[in-house]
């Protein structure tokens, strides 16, 4: 990808804006929609992404010497299961409201292209430090997205934040619901891309 | 043994329509969106998901009830159930290699993206969660299938035409195809409260 | 001699040189022209109501495409009358006492998102009134569900709260309705003239067949669609709508609800139905059959947007599997 | 028969007929000037002749013929040959011509007449028309010589005269079955000889009924016969025209002998006749002058090679507000930026148009997928779907969806309510993509 090795920052900085999974990459679309109905989930999975993203970067990255080649997918499924599983466990015993809403989701971490995407492009290639740094930038940036998407939803679809109501009146119940989640992504995104286009000279999302 | 069959006909129809794996529980959405642009793939990939989730959510109800539930094993559940995937994936992708070469060329390029899909693995551990009995969790498997295909092929059918529209620019693409599912989306809560299981 | 042509300005252009005379626009504002009987009847029985609502919607429509083309720098098409068109079947669409931006978000929706968004009129791939109403049903599921009985008088929206037909024949069955329209014929009057509650434009069935007959004489809409529609809903409403099999009363699934709209004005509507005559035939079976499906044994009362929604879904791939005859197709063609 | 025969689809275009069909074929004045681009048909270019100062007479060889999908030109006036250059035709294209300034004698080469015609071979009578010069006049040229000379392999058992005319406004192969039926029916007697042929019919559009009674009754006693036909645009397309009235499909990417018919247009069967009956080359023709555009409207027998502004000139000049000259009819002609074109061998007319009958289709919009173009296509094509894939580049795609089944006919551009430019939209995409 980039030439000149990036300072830690800007690892970060890509993974939150550059790089940003959902926005820009287009990858790990489905919680984006399935738990950004409310702030609160949203939130939840942003986090439970984050740690394992970043913990699984820094293993990866520590292992890589020892890690042979051919073998390196199952052993990296392996570790993205395993952090997959403590956070699981985790959030099933500290926030048992949040999971029986977003458990599922919470499962399927493991199968995130994102997260395996980062272990085996960066991970696999760096020293600890930058590989932490591009987790947690993968990791903000994700929960960034996450939080974006469930603040417009949870506004326009209860008329709330995190639970609290904000405005009164009849709220567009669609917004959270699984239609709306659909269309709040596809609006943003548009409106992300013509703010990269109008003012940054983009060409608009690589993606799909 | 009596088997219920009208149970099992409406869990096909409700995991294929009401409760759609794509459009009601956004599962395999990076699947979904990278190959509904061109008919044949969508095709192709439909046949393929719809044989390694019935295949792997068989393997998983047996790995679960007969080994995990007896050994109070249950909490290992994701990482077995993805190494079961990725192991039956990998033993697919090589027998098909050998047996049909043919059929490996049209589909063997999906098998590669289906390990880290979501919705594969989403079968099982919803089977697990829900406790259903084998032959409720590969019915829900094949209304699983059938509703992802269903949604990748008219998805496709409709990008096709799309790629010949005018969309604005910074809507082309992705966010397009968003707001597309969404108005599906909404299409398809028409099917609300047809079966209620 | 060749000062003369050049300095006449001759025209040069590709064949043929001579045009028929139908444009968008005398396709569309007939379309408006046809909803009209529709809309006189709403008026009759809903009062000032229905021509705030319509009103409302229509400016919202074509304001939305004006605004959204001329900050793009586009062409404005409202002149083409499709964004009227839109507002007012939308309009037609509502129930009488929605609240007034209730019709706003539904033209937005339905210009803006269902419309534009995909290319503008062409490239749409629903039906956008019907995306706007399903929006609202879905986003304001008391406000597009609160009905009112046709009072048939000119008056403010003092009128009583009631059921739509295909409502009481859901949740309270058969006999109830007759308990409330007397016998079957009057039933059946009632639904015809549009003497009933439901949204504005779908009540009066004999306005809507006028305006259907207008757009079957000027040559605009076919049998293809409408006419398999109807006859597999009233099929399925004989042998599955009642007690047993083939007791069922196909006559009141026919003349209730928003069928007779639908099936006429937006399942035909030329972009999101198929473009293929043997196309448009299934699509016309596949809307009856979920429209009864969705009556029948559904969440909701009626089922014929959603049912023409979920078949605009299936009309590029109808629309893919059907080619048209070929004249002189080779039969046995080796690939 | 009760009902007239046709095709399917197809449209109903205003036919405008009346403007020119009463009037009779008169005779153009000898023209000062001709202008012979030695590529009237289709197929390779005929070879000059003739070098510059050379004089030349009436019916003269000056390009000959280069293959056997050629045909040669002849000079129409005597005179000196003033130049040989590349000259606008009217399809156009710039085409080496050969000029000619009459010296106003109007001398003739010496026909080799043949009062015995029925009694020459099938060979000999495909010479005479080669030589002749003789190239379909109905608007494609194609060379007469070579569909009198199909391959063993596809016998030929019918040959239809196309006398339909279905273009709009045109009235020339009208007027020709009117004033000369006998000459149309012994072409037709030559063709079915030279390709041992016992059936032999003439199709006419039903409008015509002053042409179906003359050549009604100059058929009489012969194994011909005439087919009144439904009046409907593209019914004088060659595949059409078989389906109307021998039901037979012509194959996607066939010809017409593919299915063992061959069609001639009404002109060529009288230029066939003359050609073999007296020695006459193709050095005339019958052309429509028509249109509201135009003063006086008329069918008159032209010099090929005459220049359409001098044609013009004779019928009286344009009008005020005339907007687009045609060569040809409405819904295939070519719109031409200058008059100074010739008409040349298939120049069946000139049509000028004027401010009211003209209509732009500058300001199209999007397809709204009405399917009126599907309900048209007498091909049984999607032009919907083929325009949108050449608008926006989609070339393989437009060829998937049998885009070189279309020929152009227009019916599908007609009835567009979006007055989308269907057929440059098909020229386009043919242009970019390999058959």
């Amino acid at each position: 990808m980039s030439l000149k090795p990036k300072s830690n920052w800007e690892l970060i900085k890509n993974g939150m804006f550059g790089e940003n999974t959902i926005f820009r990459m287009a990858i790990s679309l489905c919680p984006s929609i399935a738990v950004t109905n409310g702030m609160k989930n949203g939130m939840a999975l942003g986090i439970a992404v984050m740690f394992v993203q970043t913990m699984v970067n820094a293993t990866v990255s520590l292992m890589r010497k020892f890690i042979h080649p051919k073998i390196r997918i199952p052993i990296f499924m392996l570790i993205i299961a395993g952090y997959v599983t403590i956070i699981d466990m985790l959030m099933a015993t500290y926030a048992r409201p949040i999971y029986k809403e977003i458990g599922l989701y919470i499962q399927i971490i493991v199968a995130f292209a994102s997260i395996f995407a980062r272990a085996e492009v960066f991970a696999n290639k760096n020293k600890l430090v930058p590989a932490i740094c591009d987790g947690l930038g993968m990791g903000i940036g994700f929960l960034l997205a996450m939080l974006v998407i469930s603040f417009f939803r949870e506004l326009l679809g209860k008329g709330e934040l995190f639970g609290y109501s904000i405005i009164a009146g009849n709220p567009l119940l669609i917004m959270v619901l699984p239609a709306g989640g659909f269309l709040a992504v596809g609006l943003l995104m548009g409106f992300f891309n013509w703010i990269d286009m109008r003012f940054f000279g983009g060409k608009g999302a690589s993606g799909v | 043994m009596g088997i219920d069959w009208v149970k099992l006909f409406e869990l096909v129809v409700s995991s294929a329509l009401i409760n759609n794996f794509v459009f009601t529980m956004f599962l395999g959405l990076c699947i979904f969106f990278g190959v509904s642009k061109k008919m044949e793939t969508a095709v192709g990939m439909s046949i393929t998901f719809l044989m390694v989730m019935v295949v792997s959510a068989a393997l998983s109800w047996i790995v679960y009830q007969l080994i995990m539930v007896p050994l109070d094993l249950g909490f290992l559940k994701i990482i077995v159930f993805i190494g079961i995937v990725a192991a039956f994936v990998q033993s697919a992708d090589i027998i098909m290699k050998k047996v049909s070469p043919v059929l490996y060329y049209k589909l063997g390029v999906y098998l590669a993206l289906i390990t880290t899909n979501c919705i594969i693995i989403a079968v099982p551990l919803h089977n697990a969660g829900e406790h259903y009995t084998f032959l409720e969790s590969i019915a829900f498997a094949i209304g699983s299938g059938l509703g992802f295909g269903l949604a990748l092929i008219i998805m496709a059918s409709i990008r096709e035409k799309l790629e010949v529209a005018d969309v604005p620019a910074p809507f082309r693409g992705l966010p397009i195809s968003f707001i597309l599912a969404g108005l599906i989306a909404l299409a398809f809560t028409g099917f609300s409260g047809l079966i209620t299981l | 001699m060749a000062t003369e042509a050049e300095a006449r300005k001759l025209v040069v252009s590709v064949s043929p040189h001579a045009r028929g005379d139908e444009t968008v626009g005398r396709i569309m504002w007939s379309v408006n022209l046809a909803l009209l009987p529709a809309f006189i009847m709403s008026v009759y029985y809903f009062g000032p109501r229905a021509i705030y609502v319509t009103g409302l919607c229509i400016l919202a429509a074509v304001l939305s495409e004006h605004i959204y083309q001329t900050s793009l720098k586009k062409p404005t098409t409202i002149g083409d009358g499709s964004a009227f068109l839109t507002g007012l079947l939308l309009g037609l669409n509502l129930p009488p006492s929605v609240p007034f931006y209730v019709p706003i978000v539904g033209s937005v929706v339905a210009i803006i998102i269902t419309k534009l968004l995909f290319g503008g009129l062409g490239y749409n791939v629903f039906n956008p009134a019907l995306i706007g109403r399903a929006f609202l049903l879905i986003s304001f599921p008391k406000l597009m569900t609160i009905w009112f009985a046709p009072t048939a008088k000119f008056v403010a929206m003092d009128a009583m709260t009631t059921a739509t037909p295909l409502g009481i024949l859901k949740e309270e069955g058969i006999v109830k309705l007759m308990e409330i329209f007397g016998d079957k014929t009057d039933l059946y009057m009632s639904l015809l003239v549009g003497n009933r509650a439901g949204s504005l434009g779908e009540t009066s069935v004999i306005a809507l067949l006028i305006g259907a007959a207008f757009l079957f004489y000027r040559g605009y809409i076919t049998w293809h669609v409408p006419v398999p529609f109807l006859a597999t809903v009233g099929l399925m409403a004989w042998v599955f709508g009642g007690e047993g099999y083939f007791t069922g009363d196909p006559v009141i699934h026919l003349l209730s609800g928003g069928l007779m709209l639908g099936a006429f004005f937006m399942a035909t509507d030329y972009v999101t139905c198929p473009s293929i005559r043997k196309g448009q035939i299934i699509f016309g079976i596949g809307c009856g059959v979920i429209t009864m499906l969705i009556r029948l044994k559904g969440g909701f009362p009626e089922g014929v947007m959603f049912a023409i929604l979920l078949m605009n879904c299936f009309s590029p791939l109808i629309d893919r599997s059907f080619k048209p005859k070929m004249f002189g197709a080779v039969k046995e063609q080796k690939a | 028969m009760s009902k007239a025969a046709t095709f399917d689809r197809g449209i109903h275009p205003k036919y405008n007929k009346e403007l020119a069909s009463g009037k009779s074929i008169s005779q153009a004045n000898p023209p000062q000037r001709i202008v012979v681009p030695v590529s009237q048909h289709i197929g390779a270019p005929a070879k000059v002749e003739v070098n510059i100062g050379d004089e030349v007479k009436k019916g003269q060889v000056i390009g000959s013929a280069t293959g056997f999908v050629s045909s040669p030109v002849h000079s129409s006036i005597s005179g000196k040959v003033v130049a040989i250059a590349d000259f606008t035709t009217s399809a156009g294209r710039m085409v080496q011509s050969i000029v000619i300034e009459s010296d106003g004698k109007d001398e003739s080469v010496e026909f080799k007449e043949n009062p015995d015609y029925m009694s020459l071979s099938a060979d000999e009578i495909k010479n005479i028309v080669k030589d002749a010069g003789i190239v379909g006049m109905g608007g494609a040229a194609f060379p007469t010589n070579v569909k009198l000379s199909p391959p063993k392999e596809k016998p030929i058992d019918a040959v239809i005269i196309n006398g339909a005319e279905c273009e709009p406004y045109l009235t020339a192969d009208h007027r020709l079955m009117a004033e000369r039926p006998n000459e149309v029916v012994e072409g037709l007697k030559i063709i079915m000889k030279s390709l041992g042929v016992k059936e032999g019919y003439i199709g006419i559009e039903e409008n015509k009924p002053d042409a179906i009674e003359a050549m009604r009754s100059a058929v009489a006693g012969e194994s011909i016969e005439v087919w009144p036909l439904e009046v409907k645009y593209p019914q004088g397309a060659e595949k059409m025209l078989i389906k109307a009235i021998k039901g037979r499909e012509v194959p996607t990417k066939g010809l017409p002998m593919d299915v063992g018919v061959v069609v001639q247009n009404v002109g060529t069967a009288i230029a066939v006749y003359e050609a073999v009956r007296f020695g006459k080359p193709l050095i005339e023709r019958v052309v429509t002058i028509t249109g509201n555009g135009i003063n006086e409207p008329a069918n008159m027998m032209i010099r090929v090679g005459t220049l359409m502004s001098d044609v013009i000139e004779q019928c009286g000049g344009l009008v005020e507000g005339a907007v687009k000259v045609i060569s040809g009819g409405p819904m295939m002609g070519f719109a031409q930026w200058t008059l100074d074109v010739p008409v040349v061998k298939g120049t069946s007319g000139i049509l000028v148009l004027s401010e009211d009958e003209y209509v732009s289709s500058d300001d199209y919009s999007a397809c709204i997928r009405c399917g009126s173009c599907i309900d048209v296509c007498p091909m049984g094509l999607n032009p919907s779907i083929l325009s949108i894939y050449a608008e926006k580049g989609f070339y393989e795609d437009a060829k998937e969806n049998n885009l070189f089944d279309c020929f152009e006919c227009g019916s599908c551009a007609f009835v567009c309510p979006a007055k989308r430019p269907m057929v440059q939209f098909m020229r386009l995409a043919k242009s970019q993509v390999k058959p």
